[in-house]
């Protein structure tokens, strides 16, 4: 196969892959931007994933699984706020007790629902999102090199794809553009001055966190309804973590963060070719050590080119009314 | 001048037993109620399933020394976050310097085990955490010199670990003899006593670690609070500028306390491989790693409390297998939502009651009035 | 009477869809059959196989069968503890004079469905995917290279294996990915032995319109007409069977190694994939499976080798 | 609402902190157009009252009227729409964000950012022109030097339409010129029409620019006087309850030896910004040197730089003619060894560590002293009886070696540290900012406590942006601008004017200055 090809399909995969990580990433954005850590985006996907997978296998719609699947993730999300906002809970604490309740309760009520041992029924036709051909994909193939691109990497994504790819510009303006954005940034760095100028710092909060839940339940559905056709335990299987390590290496800003996740994604991609292939002069690498090389490459990257990040100066503290 | 009648800048201070024994308390019985619905709503009998979990936790002999064998992981894990918290890290990476410390008691258990236990018991404490502080060592090391967000470091060392774990035992350490990814069996001379051979108790795993986590905690406290090292660890956790305002390397302290922190978790591995498993096995680890993050903070990263928040973890792992064994509809993820509920509540929502219950004790302790000057 | 048997299942869970649920299916059947109520216990953590393989020996089991290859140490010990529990060890080999051991060749089922890849591919490339890198996924993977050269020696195989956490064994996301990143190489049909992470491969196959070859339990039912075939391993049926000969009192211990000839592996021929396994390719996977029993084609045992 | 009616009067007013009761009955009344002053130790409840006044806290009882009206303030939001602004003590603005942005923040007119920007710009402009309060809009505040951040908490002030502005300490971080200019900007307010509630721990201030005072002690609202039929030594009493005396008693300095010469002294930051060039001093036994100069002119690095904290890139410092720069000696624990002390300039930064108890911050920087460890052990119990004899001599309260150093005020936590670095009786005291947001009892006690390590025979440095601290403190001044020394000169020489000039850069301001060294 050509080399063009190849880089093609590569990234190809890389989109798909990115896909939930980036929503996930950016769910993450508003909250710690915000000020409020979360470990938890693990859980609220796969509480997402879940819901969507179980509401799209009964009402037999994607869309509708979508809607509980963010609903789900909202309400994860309101807990969360409830304990480190309200209660000014430790985030990391409840971020993981999140995650673990998460981890019990959709196996436990999948098999109450379903008897599929915790799963939920394999999804077809409209229960999932299909892949959608863009305008004039047939007839651009031939157009040389941009036809194949445009067919090949651009064309034939599920609609999350394209979703995840309109929410880093959306969330940039929303970040960088509106009054809720520069709200957010101000109490991540500064609880007591937004507090001072009259804006309550707990509603502020809760409605980041409203945000997390939001874009972190498309994240969930993508798995279950999108990229995959059901749900099964655990199918998140990290990418919560992942999510989070881009947005640390992204510093907490949209587009480092995209490049970040398609890092992951992309290392992801040729770590799957690599497999077996008999390099020159090194040979045959035992996979554990390809399998190893994203992480092992983007601590690299941290090392080398990444430098020191600056995290919101407020995050992680509960804010208490004191000077 | 007129005498004042209270002593200025000190609030009311609430007496221990109500923050460390009342508040705690509430806050695991809020936990059992809800999981007592959600039990109701799968449709059983809650007050069976507590009766369940705490007769499986504590009920006989065998289930205290399961439940005593798992603290004694969570004692290790909860106590490496903590020393990485009190140098103000975030050591997410427990799991896979738990998985290293396997591999240094590991080699030791099989290559060097001509030595007498005598010999081999220092040599393998000294591999675990040798091992464990080298896998801690490198991100500390990038977050001291080149400023790599530990977080992260410590999540992808964790993936590295596993990697080369099953590298290790697939490619190089399987037993030649067998078909699973372990190492052959150590031999019976190199094995932890089990605590059942020294105490009249019936079989269970629990083995000679658990006193090395009990002299790690006492180290720990002592380290911590009564050392000049343990000092500068703190001062570089709290306050950075005032540690180099000090002459205190905050880089030099990063590297020790996570190297302490690896150390610590590595101790896992004598626990799991030299005293139950007898045999280098893959995910022996199995997310105590993880766990110790909530247990080092439930404990306030205080020895006292993470040996308290160990022994609830390891009753619930103990407790829990038994209530998935004896009732029928509660299956493993349910336990694991118990386990999960208790953590919201004695951890993240550990204030939600404290107000109140602090209003409740001033009213019925009001304030001595103290003579100022 | 009360004869009470036991099953340990190991860390899928009995409705992994695969190993396990084919175990779990062996064993309803059993209490269907007779009217037998069992005890059984899903492993959750390494530390707990040992816990529950003697728990169930204390609780008076007459047999304890362990489900999978991690059990072996804990049913080594269990066995030397309660020396009159009868155990029974699925896919891996303890010699104790109260444990039975079955094991399956599956390095013979996998070069039977080989075959099938082999021929129904148009591209001359067919895949794999295994959960980790462990021998027994080699297992899969040796006998079915060898049987897709066998039917096709100028085919390729793909091979790749999902990750090196226990999560590996339950992503099916990144089955998907890597079915698909094999599609993109060109292969056709693809044969997963990766637990829950197996469903991935074989959703991806069905969107993609190839072929995936199921493992373990008969999986064509999931997604009929893309789903070649599966390769079956009759876990079902050494549950089933260890169970009944112990309550018969025909139980033994020793090494069952159960192939082709004892009917423990196979491949499944059903209405879901009627048509997409031609006649052809079930005559060609009988053909070779009676030449195995016969002993004119040597499969390698990766664990042999 | 009448003519007459004060502008903001409070009745009654108690709150309390757990057993602290931090506000006693209060009443006041503040006429509108006028500035009031408040002045009170530290610890007082000045900035409890006026936190109250602000929504920030809840009185648990008693009223406040606005305009003669009955106001019930909740939060700050209620508190702005009454027409209250407040310039808190310690900035509540965010580093990271531009000035436009800080002042937008909370009134940012629609949910799209650009166009409220856009017109909170013009406004600003109109704003910065009425009062005098230049500052680039599109500067972000971290990168500000504090005089220009409390102009934007002014300006956020005004934009939000305040009628009645609250200032808590705002001088204890300028420069004489920068509360000048304040002060400037105060009249104008007043002229306009507005009413300035003013805290501070400056009686000259109070003098200055004040239409009437109010003295808190211990919780309760102790006076209410005309400032101009009032004294500061009245003032004074008032306040600590005893008379306090204003000025440093001193004996002329008896300089002898020069203990450590500071020769061609560079420092390049890690940006490649020069922040010292070309330092010259020499710090003489006997004698106390005060650098003056605005602040953000290379005083902090200076002090950093010779208590080991950095390392210059080029030039000497030499300790009894020993070469330190390059040496082992020279890092921060060394130096300590060899016979330096610092009192860094900001207790709460590098002082202190807010969360350890009294007697760690004790022995913060001297906890490898062998009387501090025995064995492996380090020594609790001396390390308290260390910190209750501190506590006693520098009268620090409350006494207690326990409590963490966060619950002492800040004028008790810069005794803790004063007390620390001085009792290690060191040959060479570096000292930053000595009195910043310190009661004038306190200030009476530190400046005495140096002149006696003087009188001790000991070197001191004193870096200060109080130019009467320097003033009265110092025997020699070198004033520091823009990174290098402009000049200096005999304290006994210097007038206010002159030091003025030379912190704004002009060297040869005046006739009598040596060049420098
Ligand atoms: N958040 C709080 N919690 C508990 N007690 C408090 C709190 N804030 C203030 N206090 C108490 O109220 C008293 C008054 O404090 P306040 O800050 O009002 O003093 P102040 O006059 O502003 O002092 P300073 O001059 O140092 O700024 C303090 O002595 C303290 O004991
Ligand atoms: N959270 C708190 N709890 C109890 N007392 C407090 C608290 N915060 C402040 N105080 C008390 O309030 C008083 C004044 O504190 P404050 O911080 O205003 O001091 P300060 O002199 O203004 O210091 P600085 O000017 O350096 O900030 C102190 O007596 C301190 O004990
Ligand atoms: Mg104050
Ligand atoms: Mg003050």
């Amino acid at each position: 196969m050509e080399t063009f090809q190849i880089i093609v399909l590569l990234l190809d995969a890389t989109f798909r892959v990115a896909t939930p990580l980036v929503l996930a990433a950016l769910a993450g954005m508003f909250s710690e931007r915000a000020g409020v850590v979360d470990i938890g985006l693990e859980g609220k996907m796969l509480g997402a994933a879940f819901a969507a997978a179980a509401v799209a296998a009964v009402s037999g719609s994607a869309w509708v699984g979508l809607g509980a699947g963010i609903l789900t993730s909202i309400a994860l999300s309101m807990l969360h706020a409830y304990a480190c906002v309200t209660h000014k809970g430790n985030q990391v604490v409840s971020g993981m007790a999140i995650n673990i309740v998460v981890a019990g309760l959709t196996p436990t009520l999948g098999y109450a629902w379903f008897s599929m041992g915790g799963q939920t029924p394999s999804l077809s036709g409209d229960a999932r999102f299909k892949s959608i051909i863009l305008p004039f994909a047939e007839s651009s193939r031939d157009i040389p090199i941009f036809g194949y691109l445009y067919v090949e990497l651009i064309s034939n994504h599920n609609i999350i794809v394209y979703l995840a790819a309109a929410a880093v510009p959306i969330c940039a303006w929303i970040l960088y553009k509106t009054r809720f954005g520069l709200r957010v940034r101000a109490v991540g760095e500064n609880p007591h001055a937004v507090d001072t100028a009259g804006i309550s710092v707990d509603w502020l909060r809760y409605k980041a966190l409203i945000m997390t839940g939001f874009l972190c339940g498309i994240a969930g559905s993508y798995l279950s309804t999108a990229h995959g056709a059901g749900f099964i335990r655990d199918m998140t299987a990290g990418k919560g973590y992942l999510a989070l390590a881009a947005l640390i290496f992204g510093k907490w800003r949209p587009v480092p963060t995209l490049f970040a996740c398609l890092l992951f994604a992309f290392t992801d991609a040729v770590q799957a070719r690599l497999q077996g292939v008999d390099l020159p002069l090194i040979g045959v690498i035992p996979v554990q050590f390809i399998q190893a090389l994203p992480y092992i490459l983007t601590v690299l990257l941290l090392a080398g080119f990444v430098g020191k990040a600056h995290p919101p100066k407020a995050i992680g503290e509960p804010y208490i009314k004191e000077r | 001048m007129a005498e004042e009648k209270v002593k200025f800048g000190a609030p009311l201070k609430i007496p221990g037993w109500v923050n460390y024994a009342l508040i705690p308390l509430v806050n695991l019985i809020a936990a059992l109620l809800i999981s007592g619905v959600v039990i109701l709503i799968i449709g059983d009998n809650p007050i069976e399933a507590l009766k369940v979990l705490i007769y499986g936790a504590f009920g006989y002999p065998e289930a205290v020394g399961y439940t005593l064998y798992y603290t004694t992981n969570f004692i290790f894990t909860g106590l490496a976050v903590a020393i990485a918290f009190h140098c103000g890290l975030f050591n997410i990476g427990a799991e896979g310097q738990a998985a290293l410390g396997g591999i240094g008691v590991g080699l030791v258990c099989l290559y060097m085990d001509w030595m007498p236990l005598w010999m081999i018991i220092p040599f393998a404490m000294g591999a675990a955490a040798i091992f464990g502080a080298a896998w801690a060592y490198i991100p500390a090391y990038l977050q001291a010199k080149r400023g790599s967000h530990i977080v992260i470091t410590t999540i992808m060392f964790n993936f590295i670990a596993a990697s080369l774990m099953t590298y290790l035992l697939v490619e190089v350490l399987i037993d030649p003899n067998g078909q699973s990814p372990e190492s052959r069996p150590i031999i019976e001379t190199t094995w932890l006593p089990y605590i059942h051979e020294v105490v009249s108790m019936p079989k269970t795993p629990l083995n000679l670690s658990f006193v090395y986590a009990l002299i790690l905690s006492a180290g720990f406290y002592f380290l911590v609070w009564h050392t000049r090292w343990g000092y500068e660890i703190r001062v570089v956790g709290q306050n950075e500028t005032a540690a180099r305002y000090a002459g205190i390397s905050p880089s030099k302290n990063i590297i020790l306390a996570m190297m302490i922190s690896g150390a610590l978790a590595g101790f896992v591995g004598v626990n799991e491989i030299q005293g139950v498993h007898h045999r280098l096995i893959l995910d022996f680890t199995g997310g105590y790693g993880f766990a110790g993050i909530a247990v080092a903070l439930m404990g306030r990263n205080h020895p006292i409390g993470i040996f308290l928040a160990a022994l609830l973890f390891g009753a619930l792992y103990q407790g829990g297998s038994e209530l998935a064994f004896e009732m029928k509809s509660i299956n493993k993820e349910m336990v694991i939502v118990i386990q999960g509920l208790i953590i919201l509540f004695s951890g993240a929502l550990e204030h939600m009651f404290r107000p109140k219950i602090e209003a409740i004790y001033r009213r019925f302790a009001p304030a001595r009035p103290v003579e100022a000057r | 009477e009360d004869f009470k048997p036991a099953i340990v299942f190991d860390m899928g869970g009995k409705s992994d869809k695969s190993f396990n649920e084919a175990a779990f299916n062996g064993v309803e059947k059993f209490k269907s059959d007779t009217g037998i109520d069992y005890l059984e216990y899903e492993v959750t953590k390494v530390s707990e196989r040992e816990q529950a393989t003697e728990r169930m020996a204390r609780k008076g089991a007459d047999i304890v069968v362990a489900i999978g290859f991690a059990q072996a140490a804990a049913v080594e010990k269990a066995a030397k503890a309660y020396p009159d529990t009868k155990f029974t060890i699925i896919d891996m080999v303890v010699d104790l004079p109260n444990v039975q051991s079955i094991v399956f060749r599956e390095e013979q089922g996998s070069f039977l469905v080989g075959i099938a890849a082999a021929m129904a591919s148009k591209t001359g490339t067919v895949g794999f995917i295994g959960g980790m890198d462990i021998p027994l996924i080699r297992k899969f993977a040796l006998g079915y290279k060898e049987g897709v050269l066998y039917a096709n020696p100028n085919a390729e195989v793909i091979e790749n294996m999902t990750g090196t956490t226990p999560a590996a064994w339950n992503d099916p996301t990144k089955g998907s990915e890597l079915a698909k990143s094999q599609f993109d190489r060109n292969a056709d049909v693809v044969f997963a032995a990766a637990g829950g992470t197996g469903l991935g491969v074989l959703q991806s196959a069905a969107d993609e319109k190839k072929l995936a070859i199921g493992v373990d339990s008969n999986q064509d039912h999931l997604h009929p007409g893309t789903m070649l075939t599966s390769m079956l391993k009759r876990v079902d049926v050494a549950v089933y069977n260890t169970m009944m000969s112990a309550k018969d009192g025909t139980w033994k211990p020793g090494v069952q190694v159960l192939g082709l000839e004892e009917d423990g592996v196979g491949f499944s021929v059903d209405e879901w994939n009627k048509g997409v396994l031609t006649e052809d390719m079930i005559a060609a996977m009988n053909k070779a499976k009676a030449d195995i029993i016969a002993g004119k084609i040597k499969v390698t045992n990766y664990m042999d080798k | 609402m009448s003519e007459q009616s004060p502008a903001l009067e409070l009745r009654r007013i108690n709150k309390s902190f757990g057993p602290v009761h931090a506000n006693k009955d209060i009443s006041l009344s503040v006429d509108r157009g006028s500035i009031h002053g408040i002045v009170g130790e530290n610890g007082a409840g000045k900035s409890t009252l006026m936190s109250i006044v602000y929504g920030f806290y809840q009185a648990d009882s008693g009223d406040i009227c606005v305009n003669g009206q009955n106001c019930h303030i909740e939060n700050p939001q209620s508190s702005i729409e009454a027409g209250i602004g407040m310039v808190h003590q310690h900035f509540m603005l965010v580093d990271t964000f531009t000035v436009l942005e800080n002042i937008v923040l909370g009134v940012e007119g629609g949910y799209r950012l650009s166009a409220g920007l856009a017109s909170a710009r013009k406004e600003l402009i109109r704003l910065e022109k009425e009062y005098a309060l230049e500052v680039n809009v599109d500067a972000t505040v971290g990168d500000l030097p504090v005089g220009l951040r409390q102009r934007v908490e002014i300006l956020k002030a005004l934009y939000r339409g305040a009628e009645i502005l609250i200032l808590d300490e705002p001088t204890g971080v300028l420069t004489p010129q920068e509360a000048d200019h304040l002060f400037r900007i105060l009249d104008t307010l007043r002229d306009q029409g507005k009413t300035v509630i003013l805290i501070t721990h400056k009686l000259r201030e109070i003098m200055a620019i004040t239409d009437n005072v109010s003295v808190m002690r211990r919780g309760e609202m102790v006076a209410h006087v005309k400032t101009s039929e009032t004294s500061k030594a009245a003032l004074a009493e008032l306040m600590v309850g005893r008379s306090v005396l204003l000025q440093v008693e001193k004996e002329p300095a008896r300089p002898k030896d020069t203990l450590v010469a500071v020769r061609n002294l560079t420092y390049i930051d890690a940006d490649d910004v020069p922040r010292l060039k070309d330092i010259n001093l020499d710090l003489k036994a006997g004698e106390i040197l005060g650098i003056a100069g605005v602040s953000g002119n290379g005083q902090s690095e200076l002090l950093e730089v010779l208590g080991g904290m950095l390392t210059p890139t080029s030039g000497s410092i030499r300790f009894e003619g020993k070469e330190l720069v390059g040496s082992k000696a020279f890092a921060a624990r060394n130096l300590r060894k060899i016979g330096f002390g610092h009192v860094p300039e900001d207790r709460h930064r590098s002082g202190l560590v807010l969360s350890f108890s009294a007697n760690e911050c004790t022995v913060l920087g001297y906890h490898d002293k062998p009387e501090y460890n025995r064995g492996l052990r380090l020594d609790r119990r001396a390390m308290v009886e260390t910190c209750q004899t501190y506590i006693e001599k520098y009268d620090v309260r409350p006494p207690d070696p326990y409590l963490k150093a966060s619950g002492f005020s800040g004028g008790n936590q810069q005794k803790l540290v004063l007390a620390r670095e001085m009792e290690q009786n060191p040959d060479v005291l570096l000292v930053g900012q000595p009195t910043r947001g310190v009661d004038i009892g306190a200030i009476e006690f530190i400046h005495k406590q140096l002149i006696k390590m003087r009188d001790a025979g000991k070197a001191i440095l004193v870096v200060s942006v109080e130019i009467e601290e320097v003033m009265s403190l110092a025997d020699r001044i070198a004033v520091m601008f823009d990174g290098g020394i402009v000049g200096e000169l005999a304290a006994s020489e210097a007038t206010e004017a002159q030091l003025g000039l030379m912190m704004a850069g002009v060297r040869d301001a005046s006739s009598g200055a040596k060049a420098a060294v």
